[in-house]
């Protein structure tokens, strides 16, 4: 089993109030040097069976009729190897 | 003879009877359908209702577009079946492309819950036409994604066709471009809108307004002279 | 000890010795001996879980049991009563064959860990206590209490816990139609987050929770049990008891208003089909509670197969399983006959459903798992033979002191410009602000029947399309009057919400309460217990109104600081058509504006005194609730014949806040006069109870007075609705725009 | 400046309704063969200046402080190097 992920961001042109008021509460939480924050979702999802080039298509087109509205987000699929996770974790 | 106007619950729909009533008060028959079903029961026209289809989970109205029901609803609107979307409804003719743009959550990240003004700007649609172009009126509106966006050569089409059908008055509750509160397809059959005309048909519910009315006698009329 | 063999009754039997990890869970000594005792040997693992977690203060109400009791003992005669105290919810009954059923509850702790979710699962528990009772929900209540206005946390605290109450509800497509926010620094740790729902049914629909008629199914459905909200389930889980690790198992739950959204409409269908025998929701103490209350309400015994359970997680131990408090799930005893139709609807709304035991003919409850037996017990001794504790109670040794510190004798204004001021700083103080940027994060209008909602006096709804049949509701409590005397201030909040209620013109015709409290071990927090429920009793016997259920929620304090003792009380009342009520804002210039009552210098826990001197003493307004009945008969009156166009309680703020209320919500200004024989500032700021100010046509100021003169109801004529400013005549005129900026700007200001 | 990515997800215990949305909605779709999904957020900081260790430590404490709940919610913090976003977007 192995785990894709699924990143999805509003397009750069639209506006981002959840970004926004994040970004605006961090000079009040002490943080400074931040400059911008999007915000976004992320979906992880466990495949069954070996993630191939096929399974990866597919996902791309579950993420784009589905997991985002492409008139407003973008996307990105990638595959979430071990060693990613890794050192990726806290 | 009157006319029957369906409307669709999906699970999560949360003003499908209050929809039949204002269709009831209105003169009309509402008719039940059912998501799971491709059946339209040869309803005369179809309201898409306020709520949270699928708990509005991934987006607004985008699991709710992949119904069974949609299916058929969406033929049938390019057809030409008058289709009006309510709230979540609208988000689901935008997620279903039926309506272009998108739907994305208030520019403020809060629910919001008002008596809104609005201006209706093309009584020329199928659930429009009871109103006069440039009339204002007071519709409540109750949403959490009302934001409406879409791309500048998008904006500009829907204005220069005059699509935006209505346009918040005095007060943009979401963030919406352009003030749009609610557009029309090029045809006219298919109109959505974030506020609620189906809480305003009854003098004493609600703000005590009538100003929703219209909707339905507009269809009512279109329907029966046809 | 190894747990790899099964802990089965057998095993149980056999391993006498073995000791089990029960102060861990939460019981005393005394109390583990006591279920050895009832048992006749050491408890299994699961039979342990079980009488924890229903033992637990939360499901057993031990400490307050025993005042509790005054509620059913001073219970007025009621015509109204259908169901009372004990059931998941009361019902009253509101007239032509419709029965209403509602109740508070708390939701304190959950949501100061995690604002959001506490206060949506909140919600979502108080519905499932209304669906239990055959009802379909047709709107909720808030009442909130949160720390400083301008504390950091409160920024933290309150947002969530709005946005979780609204998120939940919203979704559930219930109006929410009234409620209370309140600050004050003694919430601060504490806040309290109070969620109550109304349901309405024909009288033929109520349900119980029972379950009876051996070879009755026990179905399990909605959400599928994952570990939440297990806590001390996970030692017993844990794979020796001694190595306790720290638990993984998450104390807040997440809740799926979505799902719960499925639960209502598939189990209201499963009820209009005449499917359900008996019905349970499950929330604290999860499977626990469900199975023992059902079991034990019912003529027989139930057997269970804990494997059937469908599960989110299934590494779950059968003691986490029946402890779990997983969110948005029900159980119903359904013949065997109907299961099939059941669960076909269930599927119809994609709704998981399972059966997973049934209604034996013995008296016993027995749970299987793995093929063994891991709990045989009287479901009677888990549900309702808990203990009970006469906790020591004594008045504190602080409390004389509290009421020598009188504010009739702090400084008042002295001239008119400084009475002004203070007008201007009472209400735009946090706590009479204007709640809108809170309440318009709630859907008022959903289900199309909401006919009055905030910020109206009750929040009322039409229940009968035809005839016009609405029921109104309100919800009441001040902590500063019941911190000054805890029997008075739980009858002020009593009278309030009846006052509330009344005059919208509906008939207060019965009680529910969330009584939030401090410690029960300490004996000044069980003095005030004990005072507030004997006050809460007594007004409801002498107001007829009694109690159909409630909730206690102790254990509110951090280290030796209590909150304030915060009796919470909503009065439900009738109204015959709901064109009749009677709306807050004024309606016409030129109107009359009567104050009915009396009105004494009362400035004890006054928000006057909290705002303009940060104080707390002396004793809280008169009660006189024959008064409050009397006043409560005339407004009902007086609306329903037409005789009054827009009343509006007096409570908190006292007058000046009340006329200023009217003016903003209509949009029109009043010229008062001082009436003979009060001072100004007296009669703006005092909080005597009992009292009311009204808008009377002209054409009916003559019957009007007639009225009043001959019930003997004191009616003051103060003033006329007229022009754009509030003007207290020889004092000074304040602009409504003015007003408005002061009212209106300070919510989103602390908190945008 | 860099972007800094921090991953919020609910732990892996609580129940995820977002995610469960998704999952039941992919047959029917037509997607079989994808046993789980959850759903988190994903923040996109974008950060002046370097990113050191005590930058990526003070955005360790604003995910656990602000960005997440950590009652209910797992985070990670990943810088996003140039290569890593060439290979993932779409
Ligand atoms: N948390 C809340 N949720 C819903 N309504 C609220 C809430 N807080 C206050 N309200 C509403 O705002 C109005 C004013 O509240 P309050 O001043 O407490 O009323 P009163 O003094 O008449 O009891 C009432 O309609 C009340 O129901
Ligand atoms: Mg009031």
């Amino acid at each position: 089993m192995a785990r894709v992920v699924v990143d999805v961001m509003l397009k750069p042109e639209i506006l981002d109030p959840q970004g926004q008021a994040v970004q605006r509460a961090l000079p009040r939480l002490g943080f400074e040097g931040i400059s911008d924050v999007r915000q976004g979702k992320r979906f992880e999802l466990e495949v069954d069976g070996p993630v191939d080039d096929a399974a990866l298509a597919r996902i791309h087109d579950l993420a784009e009729s589905f997991l985002a509205n492409t008139v407003i987000e973008d996307f990105t699929v990638k595959v979430e190897s071990a060693d990613v996770v890794a050192e990726a974790s806290k | 003879m009157t006319a029957r106007i369906g409307v669709v619950t999906f699970p999560g729909s949360l003003d499908d009877r209050d929809t039949q009533r204002a269709i009831r008060v209105a003169g009309a028959e509402p008719v039940a359908l059912w998501h799971k079903d491709k059946d339209l029961k040869q309803v005369d026209a179809v309201v898409l209702c306020g709520g949270f289809s699928y708990g509005d989970y991934l987006r607004a109205g985008a699991i709710a577009r992949f119904s069974p029901v949609m299916d058929t609803v969406i033929d049938q609107a390019k057809a030409g079946l008058p289709v009006l979307g309510i709230c979540n409804g609208f988000q689901i003719l935008t997620e279903a492309h039926l309506l272009p743009g998108g739907m994305l959550g208030n520019d403020h990240l809060h629910f919001i819950c008002r008596d809104q003004k609005l201006r209706v700007e093309n009584a020329g649609t199928a659930w429009t036409s009871d109103y006069t172009a440039g009339q204002e009126i007071h519709i409540p509106l109750k949403n959490m994604d009302g934001r409406y966006v879409a791309d500048r050569r998008t904006l500009d089409e829907l204005e220069a066709e005059g699509r935006v059908a209505f346009r918040y008055v005095d007060f943009n509750p979401n963030g919406s471009l352009n003030d749009i509160a609610g557009i029309t397809n090029a045809a006219g059959n298919v109109v959505g809108l974030m506020p609620h005309p189906e809480h305003a048909v009854e003098p004493l519910i609600g703000t005590g307004r009538t100003d929703g009315l219209p909707f339905f006698t507009s269809i009512l009329k279109k329907l029966v002279n046809a | 000890m190894s747990r790899t063999p099964l802990d089965t009754v057998e095993h149980a039997a056999e391993t006498p010795d073995v000791e089990l990890p029960w102060a861990e869970l939460g019981l005393k000594k005394d109390e583990y001996e006591r279920v050895v005792e009832i048992l006749g040997r050491r408890p299994t693992g699961a039979e342990l879980a079980m009488y924890s977690v229903m033992w637990s203060e939360h499901c057993s109400y031990k400490s307050s049991k025993v005042h509790l009791r005054q509620f059913g003992e001073k219970a007025p005669e009621s015509d109204a009563m259908l169901v009372g105290i004990g059931e998941n919810a009361g019902v009253v009954d509101v007239g032509q064959g419709y029965a209403v059923t509602f109740k508070v509850e708390s939701h304190n702790h959950p949501s100061y860990v995690e604002p959001y979710q506490g206060a949506a699962t909140g919600v979502g528990g108080i519905v499932r206590d209304i669906i239990a009772m055959g009802a379909r929900p047709v709107a909720v209540v808030d009442p909130l209490r949160f720390g400083a206005a301008d504390h950091p946390d409160t920024k933290r605290v309150l947002p969530g816990v709005v946005a979780g109450i609204g998120g939940y509800g919203n979704c559930l497509g219930l109006p929410n139609i009234g409620g209370e926010v309140v600050f004050d620094a003694c919430y601060q740790g504490n806040p309290l987050v109070n969620a109550g729902a109304i349901g309405v049914m024909r009288h033929e629909d109520i349900h119980l929770a029972k379950a009876s008629g051996a070879g009755n199914k026990v179905i399990l459905y909605g959400a599928r049990t994952g570990g939440d909200g297990i806590g001390g389930a996970s030692i017993l889980a844990s794979e020796t008891f001694d190595d306790a690790k720290p638990s993984k198992r998450p104390a807040v739950q997440v809740g799926d208003p979505f799902q719960e959204k499925l639960l209502i409409e598939c189990t209201l269908e499963a009820f209009q089909e005449k499917l359900v025998v008996g019905i349970q929701d499950l929330g604290a103490a999860g499977l626990s509670c469900a199975t023992s209350e059902l079991a034990s309400n019912g003529s027989g015994g139930m057997r269970v197969t804990l494997d059937d359970v469908p599960l989110r997680d299934s590494t779950l131990s059968p003691e986490e399983i029946l402890m779990s408090e997983s969110q948005e799930r029900m159980c119903a005893v359904v013949e065997p006959g109907k299961v099939d139709r059941f669960l076909e609807i269930c599927e119809k709304w994609d709704v998981i459903a399972t059966v997973i035991g049934e209604v034996t003919d013995g008296d016993r409850l027995e749970i299987y798992w793995h093929g063994g037996k891991i709990v045989d017990v009287d479901p009677r001794t888990v549900a309702h033979e808990g203990p009970v504790y006469e906790r020591p109670y004594a008045r504190p040794s602080w409390q004389d002191e509290l009421q020598a510190d009188d504010a009739n004798k702090l400084p008042r204004p002295q001239t008119s410009d400084e009475l002004k001021d203070q007008v201007l700083k009472l209400v735009g103080s946090p706590n009479q602000a204007s709640k809108q940027w809170i309440t318009q994060q709630y859907d008022h209008f959903v289900q199309g029947n909401t006919v009055l909602a905030q910020p109206e006096d009750s929040g009322m709804i039409r229940v009968d399309e035809e005839t016009g049949l609405g029921v109104a509701i309100a919800t009441d409590g001040n902590g500063r009057y019941a911190k000054l005397d805890p029997y008075t201030g739980a009858q002020l909040a009593l009278a309030e919400a009846y006052r509330n209620v009344a005059t919208t013109g509906a008939k207060p015709l019965a009680v529910s309460d969330c009584l939030n409290f401090g410690s029960p071990e300490d004996p000044a927090v069980m003095w005030q217990f004990a005072e507030a429920v004997r006050g809460l009793a007594d007004g409801c016997l002498q107001l007829g109104t009694p109690v159909t259920g409630g909730n206690v929620s102790l254990y509110n304090q951090t280290g030796e600081a209590a909150i304030h003792p915060t009796p919470v009380v909503a009065v439900l009342g009738v109204i015959d058509d709901v064109a009749r009520r009677t709306p807050v804002a004024f309606q016409e210039e030129g109107q009359l504006l009567y104050l009915l009552g009396d009105t004494r210098e009362e400035f004890g826990g006054s928000a006057w005194s909290q705002v303009i001197h940060d104080h707390l003493g002396g004793l809280p307004p008169k009660v006189d609730l024959d008064r409050e009945r009397l006043l409560g008969e005339i407004l009902i009156s007086a609306s329903r014949d037409g005789m009054i166009d827009s009343a509006h309680d007096l409570s908190d703020g006292g007058l000046v806040q009340a006329v200023v209320e009217s003016a903003l919500l209509g949009g029109k200004g009043a010229r008062l006069v001082v009436p003979d024989g009060l001072d100004a500032f007296t009669f703006l700021f005092s909080e005597s109870a009992g009292r009311a100010v009204v808008a009377v046509p002209r054409s009916e100021e003559v019957r009007f007075n007639d009225m009043c003169g001959a019930r003997g109801l004191p009616a003051t004529r103060i003033g006329v609705v007229d022009g754009d400013a509030v003007e207290v005549q020889g004092e000074f005129t304040l602009p409504l725009t003015e007003l408005r900026e002061a009212h209106e700007a300070t919510i989103p200001g602390l908190l945008a």
